[in-house]
Parts: structure tokens; C-alpha cells; sequence
């Protein structure tokens, strides 16, 4: 019998990889898409809990979260264009100028 | 910015000061002088849920620094026509801090107060640190971060106030007569005092707290010293009686000796100090150092001659210092230096100038005739009254007031004129003169006829020193025994139980 | 059998995840990130969220990843590109930190902190109006404003990218 | 008429107002004019004032007129208020008369300075300013015009500002003076806190209905402290370093403000406040010895100097002494019948050097002068005069108040007191020969481009040395012992109590034990002892003009140690204005000021910027870094939240 709590660490596990990633990697597409992977591990919890709780809010917000989502690659992706644009780069220790 | 857009707002601006400086004059002709309560009290609701109002009026006490702010507002204003850079800003920055400096003296409800005390610092520093000298920076951050240090522990005592007043009465309110009404301990007292001391001694400035003042004051724009010497170190001195002492009466007791002490300290040491800088606006500045000690004693001799003296010095130190201010922008304008090594023998080229400015400097001086004299002598003589050593010392200042301020008199205005820059000076303009002319006025009369001005304070005075007295007497036991312990007891745990 | 199925797809899901943080080239990190995102789908469908489902394959397998693609084709990156790293000491307390993150989430799973109310859309009611229709009623009644609103935010964002892309306006 | 007083004080300050704002616009003539007529009007109305003051009884003759309230301030008091009575009166004229007189001087004196209008403005202000003090009916009002001598002495002094050696005296005479001011004002506080009023009749009945014993402590240190104030600016020992300094003015101020006028306002004061002092016998001792021990000393240092005005400025400080000698033992009227003739002959005195500076064209040093006697005839006779006044050889008018002096010293004080006004008077007599003899008589030692030049001063210069002469012969016969005019007029102000039975008319009270042949043989010795003076001046200076410098040489100590004025004012530069100056640079300033404070001030900001630049290190710009820092939050919070409680 599969119950919540198997989505939930399923949830965990995929939103931690998520995390290491945008930890460790340094192009910043790839710590992008590490950043989708943790909204959609996100996404899978809220659709579980409502699964089980026989409730449709969880899978209101995950269609609202993916619309943020979208918003959020698209300007996200501009920006890194941009900032290649000027840079010649999408590394992100090549981006280090906000300090001090 | 063209010319002609900058004179208009030059104008436009000097006017707006004029209308208020003449809707400030009914609050003169209309206050009623027998009556001890506040008057043109005007309440408004604010943010009510946290008991917050707009909430002023004004009594004996504060209505001459408010009719001072508004006098000096046009002044200073005439006074900084030759200002080029960003005149929309200076225009705006100096009636900003009109707003805050007549709400700090209105103001009734201490959040307002607060929330004033800091407006006003703000257009302060944007003057000293945009339309300052050279080291303009470091005298703006170090006069911000002097105040703001003080202001912190004061913010933390009005937190503190309204807790307890919230614990007394079940009423959260910032309402100062309200907190009037506060039966306080000790020990709250005593440490409620120290922290609305510090950000008010920071303010006056007392010795050891005073370093900011030279800074600033070298570093200002003219009018930027007129205002901070004629009305923002004032503001220290009107905290103290506006606050520390109606509402922490034993503990503003036990600190007599204290704040005594600081200001003897500070009358001789500011005059010493004053005596030998080689830099007008420094040597102007440490003589406020001075000036504000005598206040301070004044205030803290606890009688009626004391506190009247130093109301009245607050507003003759605000006009001759002021004026002096002026007077030495005048000579910066002409020469570009405010050393006193570059002039010397001004008086052949510029004899109007000469007189004026002899007028002030024998004003600020003490002379009597002259409005230092009043309050000097007012509060020498209450100081007299209650501690007849604190008295005997700080009338020496007296005589090294004349030696500081004649000594610079002589090397700027007498001799013969060795730099050949001087021997082309002109003496004042139009301009100039109706700037320091009604100054001059005021001058004499508060130095010839001061009792109209004496006669409006005594009311709200006699009620000071009743309800600081009335207060003091039911602890006085209590005082007694805790003048040798600083008290234990924190403001934490008394407030504790709000939180 | 939806058991096994759970765990077939639990698991492509996570390793296509691992691949993707470990992978060099950006573009088969996309097409891993694609594959988690259509083992969520099914993941979804076991749920029975089917509409959401659809959605995820079609707005975000479909669309978002295909800008991805189209970006990392535009920029024309290889793997070189990674070669400054100025924080190398940061990789194995990332982990670690990663680690622990989700032993932390564990905890929280395990404690029953976090308990939710039972609602009125059982399987069966669902079903017996349509997991879609549900989802659109909703949509234009109890969520009109947030609905409404998200519209405003796409239109802004589509804006924003425009202007943040092109060169000259 | 007594209400006419306030006229008094009018006339003066609109000659001030006139001149200090449109002199400059007017013609010289005009200004002149109006500064005279002012002060002119002043004296006419004094002596009106005078006149109704006559007319009442001796016992009434007391008025108060009140002009408005000044300063109020709780049970603290001052009224703008004005009062008369003999005091005052005989001030009032003697400042008023003396006064109209140095005006009139000045016209021509001041013809050809630049500053014409600006000198009579302030000449005004000044009458203004003692006419005040003299007018005031309390101490506080007093103190206005105790201050505004000193302002007026300090501009006048100061008057011609490009030299920088007047410009210093200037400034430390206004700095002396505050010294005793200082003392002024908080005998003033102590007043009031004994007596609860600063009014002078408040005051002075509540002392001397018998409130206070004799030797009352309160009251010695309030007269005491008064006294600090009259040292001041009546310019006696440790304060009358100011005064020799002061004839860097022009002649005419130091004849009005430095010789006639304002340096008497402490013996006016002290005489004022009689019934105060007469309860402090400490003090009188202290008044006494200072006054003694100042006439022997400044006349001691007038021996040897050689400037025409300074030897007349410590003449003037020596004579000051005698003043408040006869204060000290109680010879209130004495010492204001000293002071009013020594305003005649000192005025003449004063007037004559600067006429005599006029016609050499500013030569002040005696050396350079000698045989002016045909030269500048009427100066000369009118000098005379004066000269023989003070050293006291009757009829002359010094003979009478100064012979009163001593004899009061003897009779009430002591033989010391005595025999020291005695020497003093020995010196005064012979310096003042000397000085005589120096510029008049003898070989001109002028030299040959001033002697072109050499004139006779005109009128208007002449005729007020030539009235004043006539008040110096005069003004002595006011005061003949046993038909004293001053003594009688003066005795309501002096008499109201026990101790002082006035000298002169009520001698005869002594004579029970000193006899009556005393006052006679007292006018036979002081008048032999000013003809030894003189005699002496004659043989050093008209019969051996080779002897001064013989003696030179013996004692060339002594003689330096004169010339240099006792180094007075070396040893308070070195003990006073040096040391502070230093301390205050170099401890207070740069020390406390900037090293301790601002460097504590500047040292806790630099801390915290060190602390923060150790912080912000952690700020490394990798936004890995930040999300970091931001999981690890994360994590803590969670933990925080689920563990926390």
C-alpha cells in the first residue's frame, strides 16, 4: 500500500537533489533547472496531501505554481541571456560583483 | 538650474518661512501667561490602535524656542542665498527641518516626539553632508551617529514608558500628560532618566558628549549652523525640562551633582577650548559648549530664577550664536578662509559689519543691557541659590567668555590690515544688514525689557518645579537611600510581564 | 500493480534527478529534467490528478523545457563553460548540508507536525463530475482573483523578458 | 524737578543714538554740537536735580523714581529705577560737569581724527553708562552701568583699533575688569540670598536695623566680594594692571573715563554700601591696607616713569588708593570729597598732557620735552595748577581732601596707615614735580622738526583747562575742616549710623584724647611734607640735572625694578594668561578634546568598522555561497521549530 508518506519522502528526496544541485553546480541554466526540479518536487507533495485529503486546493496551487513557474523561466532565462549577453559567460563565480 | 528658476525658489521659499514665522506670532499675542496647562492643543488620532496621536500645544516652555525656530527659519534662509547647488533641495531640506524642529517643541504625544526628534536630523545631515566644506562626510556621519546613538537608548525608555504607563493605568497611550501622572520607582526612574539624559546630553552638547559640535559646526553651510546652534542644541536642553524632570523628578534629584558637575566642567572647558582655535567656527562652536552649560545649571538649580534663566539663554544663546554664525559666513563669503590669522583690521574697510558683529559678540559675551546678560545672570543666581560653589565656578566663565571672544575680536576686526585680500572688502549689503538687524532688535530688547518674555514662562515654570518637587517629596526617603547604590532593579523586569 | 508502478517510476525519477546535477553537458541535463517531469506526470495520474497531469506534460515537459533547450542552443554552451570554480571546498558540505536538509524533512513527516483536514472531494465525487471540470469550477468562482491576477503576472513577465532580451528598444 | 531725572540719563544716550547712526552722514561741527549740548542738557538737569534735592529736608532728601520693572523672576527683583540723594547728586555733577567739560576739550582734540563721530558716540554712551550707575537704585541696575563703563572704557581705549598696543590694552582692560566683575556679581547673588532683595534702601535698612552683628560672616564675604568688583575697576591691587596700559586711548578719554570718572565708581560703590562695610570691620582692615599699600606702591612706580600719561595714570591709581583708604577706615565723605576734587585737578592734569601732546605733535615722552613753559603759556599755568592741587599745598583743592584722608587715617585707623598715605604723598609731590619740571622748565630737549610745529592749543581746548583750574583752586573750599559743605550735604547718606561720626565738623568728638591742636598740626605736617617733595623735584631737576642719573647708577635695582613697574605684569603673564593658554591648548584641546574624546568617539567607530570588515568577508559575492547560507538557515529554523520547544 503506497500512503502519503512514500510521495512525501519521494517529494524530500527529489527536492534535496534539487538543492545540491543549485549548491554545487555552476552553470547557471543547470542550477536553473535544479530550481524546477525543486518546484516540482514541491508540486508533487501539494497533489499528494490533496490525494489524501480529498481535497482540490493541492492541485489548484500546483497549476498556480506552474504559471509562476512559467513567469519565472521566462524572465529568469532573459536574464541570463542578458547577463551573457554582457559577460560572455553563464558561470556563476564569473558573476561575483555583489559584494562589499 | 537657471538663474531665474532659483531665485524664484529662493523667494518662494523665504516667503513660505515669513507666513510662518508671522501665523507663529498669535501663539505669542494670544497665550494666555496665567495658565499652566497646554495651550493650542490640537489632538488628532493617529494610529489609534497603538494609542498614538498627533497631538500638540505648546506652554511657557516651548513657546519661545518655537516663536526662536520660526524667527531664525527666513534668517537663515536670507542667509543662504548665495547657495547655488541643488538650490530645490536646500530649499527643501531647510523647511523640513523647519517641520521637525517646531514639531519636536509641540509635540505632546511621544511617539510624535520621537518620530519629529528624528525627522529633523535627517535634512541636518543631508545639509552639513551635501552643502558642507571640505571634510563634510565625516562631520555629517559623526553628527548622525551621535544623535542616533542617543536617540536609540531614548526610543528604548519611551518603549519602556509606554508599558508602564499601560501596566498603571490599562491604557496603552503615548500621551506625555498622561505619563506626567506616573507614579514611577526608583529605580525605573533612575534608569529611564539615564537613557532620555544621554540622548538629550548628546543633543545639548555637555561635556564629555560634544565632539560632534565642532565638527559639524566647521563643516555646515552658514544657515546650517545658525539652525544647528540657535534651535537644535536647544532641543537637548528642552528635553531635559520637558522630560527628565517632570517625569523622573528623584532621579533627575539624585543627578544634581552629575549634571552639575558636566556643566561646570563644560562652561570653563568649552571656553578654554574656545579660547585658543584658530578657526572662527570652531572657536563659535566650543562657545556653545559654554553657553549650554550655564542652561544646564540653570535647569538643574531646581528654582524658579534657575529655570527661567535658562529658558531665556536658550533663546539668547539661539540669537547670538546665531547671529554669530552669520556673521562669520559673512566673512567666509567675502574671503573663503574663517582662519583668524587671514583677517585682522576688517573694521577700517567694513565699519557697519564692525559694529553688528561687536553688538553680537558683546552679546553673546553677557553684557548687561544685552540678552546674555538676563539668563546668564538668572540662572547664576538660582544655581547661586541652590548650590553656592556650583555658582562661584561657573560665574568664572564669565570672565573667560570676554577673553575668547575679545581676543577674537581683536585679531578679526582691529590692527592693521596685513593681507592685501582685505583691503578690498566691503562692508555689509542690503541683504546682510536686514539679516542681522532684526536679530540686533531682539537682542536689545530682551537685554533692555526682557520681563514681557520672563512674565509668559513663570506660570508653566511654577508648575514645573511643583510637580517635580511635589514628586520628589513622596520618595525622598527612598532617594536618600539609594544615592550611594546605583540601583539594581532593570527596566527589563519591570516591564517584563507586557511582553 | 500501481504499487510496482509507484515504484518504477519513484525511482526513474530519481535518477534522472541525480543525473541532471551531475551531468556536464546542459543539454541532456534538459532532456533529463524532461524525463523527471513526465515520470511526474504519471506519478500525478496515479493520483489522480489528471488534469494536472496534462498540464505538466504539456506546459512544463512541453513549453518551459523547450525554452530551456532553445536558450542553452542559443547561448551555444559546452562544457568548458564550468571551468572557474571558486568555491571547490563547497561541494561536500553541500552534500552534507543536503543530506541533512532532508533528514529534517523526514522528521517533519514523521513527527505528524503538519496534519491536514479531511475535505469533501472524495475520489468517487470527483469522478463522478470530472477531475477537469472540478478543477475549471473552482478556477472561475473561489479562485477567480488569484486566477485573475496570475494572468496579470504572466503578462508582466512576458514583458520583463522582452525587455531584459532585447538589445535595443 | 527731582522728577526731572530720568532727563539725565536721556539727553546722553540720544547723543549716542544721533551720532552712532547718522554722525557719520553729518557734518564734524554738528556732531561735536550734539555730543556737547547733550551732556550739556545732562548737567543743566543735574543741577536742577540739585537744586530739588536742597529743598527738601536733610533727613528726606531720599528719592526713588521708578521707570519699569527690569527683571522678574520669582521672588527675585530689579527694577529699572532711578535714585537720588547727596551720594548721587554730588556724582551725577562731578561726572556731568567734568564731563561737559572733556567734551567741549574733545572737539578740538579730536579735530582731525577720522573716527570724529564714532569717539563722541561712544563719549556719550559712556556718560550714559556712569550716570546709570550713579542713578541706579540697586545692584543689579548699578552692575548695567558697572559693565557699560567698562564696554565704553574698552572701546575708548581701543579707540584708535590699527595700533595692535591699543587694541591689547583694550582687551585687557575689559578682561580685568570682568576679573572683578566676577566678584561683583556674585556679591550681588549673595545679597540677594540674605537679604531677599537687591534693593539698595531694602538692603541697607534691613543691615543696619541691627539684623546683623558686627562681623557678621555673610556680610564680610558680600563685601568682600563687592570689593573684588571696586579692585577692578577702580584699578587697586592685584587688578590695576589695566589702568597704565589704558592711555593708549586718546588724552581726553583717559582724563574723562581713567582719571575723573569711571575708575571712581568703586570708591562710589564702596561708599554707596557704607552701611554694609561698616559691619565688617575684616573687610574695612582690607579695604584699608589695599588702598594704603596701593597709593604707596603705584606712587612708588611714578617716580621713575618717563611717558607724561603714565606717570599721571599711576599718580591716578595712588590716588585711587587714598580713596579707598579713607573707605577703609570709615571716611566715607573724605574719600568721595578726595574723589570729586581729584576729578577737577586729575581732569586738568590730564587735559593740560594732552595739550601738551597736541602741541608737540603726539610726543608723549618726557625726556623730549623741557622748556615749554613760554611756548604754550595757558597749558603751562593751568598744568600749574593742577600740579600744586595734587600734591596738596593750600588753598588748592587737593590740599583739603587729602590732608582729610590723613588725617582720618590717623585719627581712625592708624599710625601705618598714616605714615604710609604720608610717603605716598611725598612721592606724589615730587613726581608730579618732576614731571613738571621735565616739560616745562629746564632745556628743550625737543627736537627741531616738532619745535616748527609748536603751538598753543586752541579755544575750545583751552577754556575747559581754564575752568577746570578754577574748580581745582576751588573745589577745595567745599570741604575746610569745621565748616565742611560736602561733609553736611553728604551726612544723611553716611550718618545713618553709630559708627561713623564724620570727620571735619565732628572733630571736636576727638579732641578728648587727641586734642584739637591735631587737625592743625596734621595740615602743617602733610603741607610740609609736599613742599619736601617739591623741594626735592626742584634740586634733582632744575639745580642738578646731572643728579637723577647719579642716582640711577646707585641704585640701578631699585631703579629697574621701578622702571619695569615691579614686573607686575610679566609675573602674571607667566602665572596666569600663559599657563591657561598652554593648558588649554595643549591638554584641553588637543589633549582631552581630540585625543581622548574624539579619539575614544573615532576609536569605537573604527572597532566597529574592523569588526565589520571581518564580517564582510563572509559576504563573498558567489551567489552559491549565499544558498548556502541560506539552507543552512533554513535547516536551523526547521530544527529550531520542531526541537525548539
Amino acid at each position: 500500500m503506497i500512503t502519503i508518506t512514500h510521495y512525501l519522502v519521494l517529494s524530500a528526496i527529489l527536492f534535496t537533489v534539487g538543492v545540491i544541485g543549485v549548491l554545487i553546480r555552476r552553470n547557471a541554466i543547470i542550477i536553473f533547472m535544479c530550481i524546477e526540479l525543486m518546484l516540482n518536487a514541491v508540486n508533487l507533495s501539494f497533489v499528494a496531501c490533496a490525494h489524501y485529503l480529498n481535497s482540490m486546493q493541492g492541485q489548484l496551487f500546483v497549476f498556480f505554481t506552474m504559471t509562476v513557474a512559467a513567469a519565472e523561466a521566462a524572465v529568469g532565462l532573459a536574464i541570463i541571456v542578458a547577463v551573457f549577453r554582457n559577460k560572455e559567460t553563464v558561470n556563476i563565480d564569473d558573476i561575483n560583483i555583489m559584494k562589499w | 538650474m537657471d538663474s531665474r528658476k532659483g531665485e524664484l525658489i529662493r523667494i518662494t521659499t523665504l516667503l513660505v518661512s515669513i507666513v510662518v514665522f508671522v501665523l507663529s506670532l498669535p501663539l505669542y499675542f494670544n497665550f494666555n501667561a496665567h495658565a499652566y496647562e497646554m495651550q493650542f492643543v490640537e489632538k488628532l488620532p493617529w494610529i489609534p490602535s497603538f494609542g498614538i496621536h498627533y497631538h500638540v500645544g505648546i506652554d511657557g516652555i516651548s513657546l519661545f524656542l518655537i516663536l526662536l525656530t520660526t524667527f531664525l527659519m527666513p534668517v537663515s534662509i536670507l542667509a543662504s542665498w548665495h547657495i547655488t547647488k541643488h538650490i530645490k533641495e536646500y530649499m527643501i531640506a531647510m523647511l523640513v527641518l523647519e517641520t521637525g524642529m517646531v514639531g519636536v517643541f509641540a509635540s505632546l504625544d511621544l511617539f510624535l516626539f520621537y518620530v519629529y526628534w528624528e525627522l529633523m536630523l535627517i535634512p541636518m545631515y543631508l545639509l552639513i553632508g551635501i552643502w558642507g566644506g571640505p571634510r563634510r562626510i565625516y562631520a555629517a556621519v559623526k553628527f548622525f551617529i551621535y544623535t542616533m546613538t542617543g536617540s536609540v537608548f531614548m526610543l528604548l525608555a519611551i518603549i519602556a514608558l509606554y508599558f508602564l504607563n499601560h501596566r498603571a493605568t490599562g491604557e496603552y497611550t503615548f500621551n506625555l500628560l498622561e505619563f506626567y501622572r506616573l507614579e514611577l520607582s526608583f529605580a525605573v526612574q533612575f534608569w529611564l532618566f539615564l537613557a532620555f539624559a544621554f540622548a538629550f546630553a548628546i543633543k545639548v552638547p555637555m561635556f564629555p558628549f560634544h565632539t560632534w559640535l565642532p565638527d559639524a559646526h566647521v563643516e555646515a553651510p552658514t544657515a546650517g549652523s545658525v539652525i544647528l546652534a540657535g534651535v537644535l542644541l536647544k532641543m537637548g536642553t528642552y528635553g531635559f525640562v520637558r522630560f527628565c524632570l517632570p517625569l523622573f523628578p528623584e532621579a533627575s534629584h539624585v543627578f544634581i551633582p552629575v549634571i552639575s558637575w558636566m556643566a561646570i566642567v563644560g562652561i570653563i572647558y568649552g571656553a578654554l577650548v574656545s579660547m585658543v582655535q584658530d578657526d572662527l567656527k570652531k572657536l563659535v562652536a566650543y562657545s556653545s559648549v559654554s553657553h549650554l552649560g550655564f542652561v544646564m545649571l540653570g535647569i538643574f538649580a531646581f528654582n524658579i530664577q534657575g529655570i527661567e534663566g535658562g529658558i531665556t539663554q536658550m533663546i539668547n544663546h539661539g540669537l547670538s550664536t546665531g547671529a554669530l554664525f552669520l556673521v562669520v559666513g559673512m566673512l567666509y563669503e567675502r574671503r573663503h578662509t574663517r582662519m583668524i590669522a587671514d583677517f585682522g583690521g576688517l573694521t577700517k574697510r567694513m565699519p557697519v559689519f564692525a559694529t553688528l558683529f561687536l553688538i553680537i559678540t558683546l552679546s553673546s559675551i553677557g553684557l548687561p543691557g544685552l540678552n546674555g546678560f538676563v539668563g546668564e545672570f538668572l540662572i547664576l543666581l538660582g544655581a547661586f541659590r541652590s548650590r553656592i560653589l556650583y555658582a562661584s565656578i561657573a560665574t568664572s566663565g564669565i570672565i573667560l567668555a570676554a577673553v575668547y571672544m575679545l581676543w577674537m575680536f581683536q585679531r578679526v576686526m582691529f590692527h592693521e590690515i596685513i593681507h592685501e585680500e582685505n583691503k578690498t572688502l566691503k562692508d555689509v549689503s542690503k541683504r546682510e544688514f536686514a539679516i542681522l538687524i532684526p536679530l540686533i532688535m531682539i537682542i536689545f530688547w530682551i537685554g533692555i525689557y526682557p520681563n514681557p518674555f520672563l512674565r509668559k514662562m513663570d506660570a508653566s515654570v511654577n508648575h514645573l518645579l511643583k510637580q517635580t518637587g511635589e514628586k520628589a517629596q513622596t520618595v525622598s526617603n527612598l532617594q536618600t537611600q539609594n544615592t550611594a547604590v546605583i540601583p539594581k532593579i532593570d527596566i527589563v523586569s519591570e516591564t517584563k510581564a507586557e511582553w | 500493480m500501481s504499487e510496482y508502478l509507484f515504484y518504477i517510476v519513484a525511482a526513474i525519477t530519481v535518477t534522472t534527478a541525480v543525473y541532471l546535477i551531475f551531468e556536464k553537458n546542459p543539454v541532456f541535463g534538459a532532456l533529463y529534467l524532461i524525463q523527471t517531469m513526465v515520470s511526474l506526470a504519471v506519478l500525478y495520474i496515479l493520483l489522480e490528478a489528471q488534469f494536472v497531469a496534462a498540464v505538466q506534460i504539456i506546459v512544463y515537459a512541453g513549453a518551459i523545457m523547450v525554452l530551456f533547450l532553445f536558450v542553452i542552443m542559443l547561448l551555444n554552451l559546452d562544457i568548458k563553460e564550468e571551468a572557474r570554480n571558486a568555491l571547490p571546498f563547497q561541494r561536500i558540505p553541500a552534500i552534507l548540508m543536503g543530506i541533512a536538509l532532508f533528514t529534517v524533512i523526514c522528521i517533519v513527516i514523521r513527527s505528524k507536525l503538519l496534519q491536514g483536514k479531511q475535505d469533501q472531494y472524495t475520489t468517487a465525487y470527483v469522478q463522478s463530475i470530472g477531475n477537469t471540470k472540478l478543477i475549471g469550477n473552482l478556477l472561475f468562482t473561489d479562485y477567480l482573483l488569484p486566477f485573475e491576477i496570475t494572468s496579470i503576472l504572466l503578462f508582466v513577465a512576458a514583458i520583463g523578458a522582452i525587455m531584459l532580451a532585447k538589445r535595443k528598444l | 524737578m527731582l522728577d526731572l531725572v530720568a532727563l539725565i540719563l536721556l539727553f546722553p544716550l540720544i547723543g549716542t543714538a544721533v551720532n552712532g547712526l547718522a554722525g557719520k552722514r553729518m557734518r564734524k561741527e554738528t556732531v561735536g554740537y550734539i555730543a556737547c549740548g547733550a551732556i550739556g542738557l545732562s548737567f543743566l538737569v543735574s543741577i536742577l536735580v540739585f537744586c530739588g534735592l536742597l529743598l527738601l529736608p536733610p533727613e528726606g532728601r531720599l528719592f526713588e523714581k521708578h521707570l519699569f520693572v527690569w527683571i522678574e523672576s520669582g521672588s527675585f527683583r530689579s527694577l529699572a529705577a532711578l535714585q537720588v540723594d547727596p551720594l548721587s547728586t554730588v556724582m551725577i555733577l562731578t561726572v556731568s560737569g567734568v564731563g561737559f567739560l572733556i567734551h567741549v576739550y574733545s572737539i578740538g582734540y579730536m579735530h582731525h581724527d577720522k573716527g570724529y563721530h564714532r569717539y563722541f558716540c561712544y563719549l556719550n554712551l559712556f556718560t550714559f553708562s556712569m550716570l546709570l550707575l550713579v542713578l541706579s537704585n540697586n545692584f543689579l541696575l548699578m552692575f548695567i552701568g558697572w559693565e557699560a563703563v567698562g564696554l565704553c572704557s574698552y572701546l575708548l581705549i581701543g579707540f584708535w583699533f590699527e595700533k595692535k598696543s591699543a587694541s591689547n590694552a583694550a582687551k585687557k582692560a575689559f578682561v580685568v575688569n570682568r576679573v572683578g566683575d566676577f566678584g561683583f556679581a556674585l556679591g550681588v547673588m549673595l545679597i540677594f540670598l540674605i537679604f531677599h532683595s537687591i534693593d539698595f534702601t531694602e538692603v541697607f535698612s534691613a543691615a543696619s536695623h541691627g539684623n546683623f552683628e558686627t562681623g557678621n560672616f555673610a556680610i564680610t564675604m558680600i563685601t568682600l566680594l563687592l570689593f573684588m568688583g571696586a579692585t577692578g575697576k577702580s584699578a587697586q591691587i592685584p587688578l590695576y594692571t589695566w589702568l597704565p596700559d589704558a592711555m593708549e586711548g586718546p588724552t581726553p578719554v583717559s582724563a574723562l573715563i581713567h582719571a575723573a570718572t569711571m575708575v571712581t565708581a568703586g570708591v562710589y560703590m564702596i561708599a554707596r554700601c557704607n552701611v554694609l562695610y561698616m559691619l565688617s570691620p575684616f573687610t574695612m582692615t582690607v579695604v584699608a591696607s589695599i588702598g594704603a599699600a596701593t597709593a604707596l606702591f603705584a606712587a612708588s612706580i611714578g617716580l621713575v616713569q618717563n611717558d607724561i600719561k603714565r606717570v599721571l595714570a599711576y599718580s591716578t591709581i595712588s590716588q585711587l588708593g587714598y580713596m579707598f583708604l579713607a573707605c577703609g577706615v570709615g571716611a566715607f565723605t573724605a574719600g568721595v570729597f578726595h574723589l570729586m576734587t581729584h576729578a577737577f585737578f586729575k581732569a586738568l592734569l590730564f587735559l593740560g598732557a594732552g595739550s601738551v601732546i597736541h602741541a608737540l605733535s603726539g610726543e608723549q615722552d618726557i625726556r623730549k620735552m623741557g622748556a615749554l613753559k613760554s611756548h604754550i603759556p595757558t597749558t603751562y599755568k593751568t598744568f600749574l595748577v593742577g600740579t600744586i592741587a595734587i600734591a596738596g599745598i593750600p588753598p588748592f583743592a587737593g590740599f583739603f581732601s587729602k590732608d582729610e584722608i590723613l588725617l582720618e587715617a590717623f585719627v581712625r585707623g592708624n599710625f601705618i596707615y598714616w605714615s604710609i598715605g604720608a610717603i605716598a604723598a611725598l612721592f606724589t609731590a615730587f613726581y608730579m614735580f618732576r614731571l613738571l619740571f621735565m616739560t616745562f622748565y629746564g632745556e628743550s630737549r625737543v627736537d627741531h622738526h616738532t619745535m616748527e610745529h609748536l603751538h598753543e592749543s586752541p579755544g575750545n581746548m583751552t577754556l575747559p583747562l581754564i575752568a577746570l583750574a578754577g574748580l581745582s583752586f576751588v573745589g577745595g573750599f567745599l570741604g575746610i575742616p569745621g565748616a565742611s559743605a560736602i561733609n553736611h550735604f553728604l551726612s544723611p547718606v553716611f550718618g545713618g549710623h553709630t559708627h561713623a561720626e564724620i570727620a571735619g565738623t565732628e572733630l571736636a568728638g576727638h579732641s578728648g584724647h587727641h586734642g584739637a591742636w591735631l587737625p592743625y598740626l596734621m595740615m602743617v605736617v602733610s603741607t610740609a611734607i609736599a613742599i619736601a617733595g617739591i623741594f626735592l623735584a626742584y634740586q634733582m631737576y632744575i639745580k642738578k640735572p646731572d643728579l637723577p642719573k647719579k642716582l640711577t647708577d646707585r641704585f640701578r635695582f631699585i631703579h629697574k625694578l621701578l622702571l619695569n613697574k615691579y614686573y607686575v605684569d610679566e609675573i602674571y603673564d607667566a602665572l596666569f594668561v600663559n599657563p591657561t593658554k598652554k593648558i588649554s591648548v595643549k591638554i584641553l584641546w588637543k589633549g582631552v578634546d581630540v585625543r581622548i574624546i574624539d579619539g575614544s568617539v573615532n576609536g569605537i567607530a573604527r572597532l566597529v568598522g574592523g569588526l565589520s570588515n571581518v564580517l564582510r568577508l563572509l559576504q563573498t559575492g558567489y551567489i552559491r555561497n549565499y544558498a548556502f547560507y541560506i539552507v543552512v538557515g533554513c535547516i536551523f529554523i526547521v530544527v529550531l521549530a520542531v526541537f525548539g520547544k
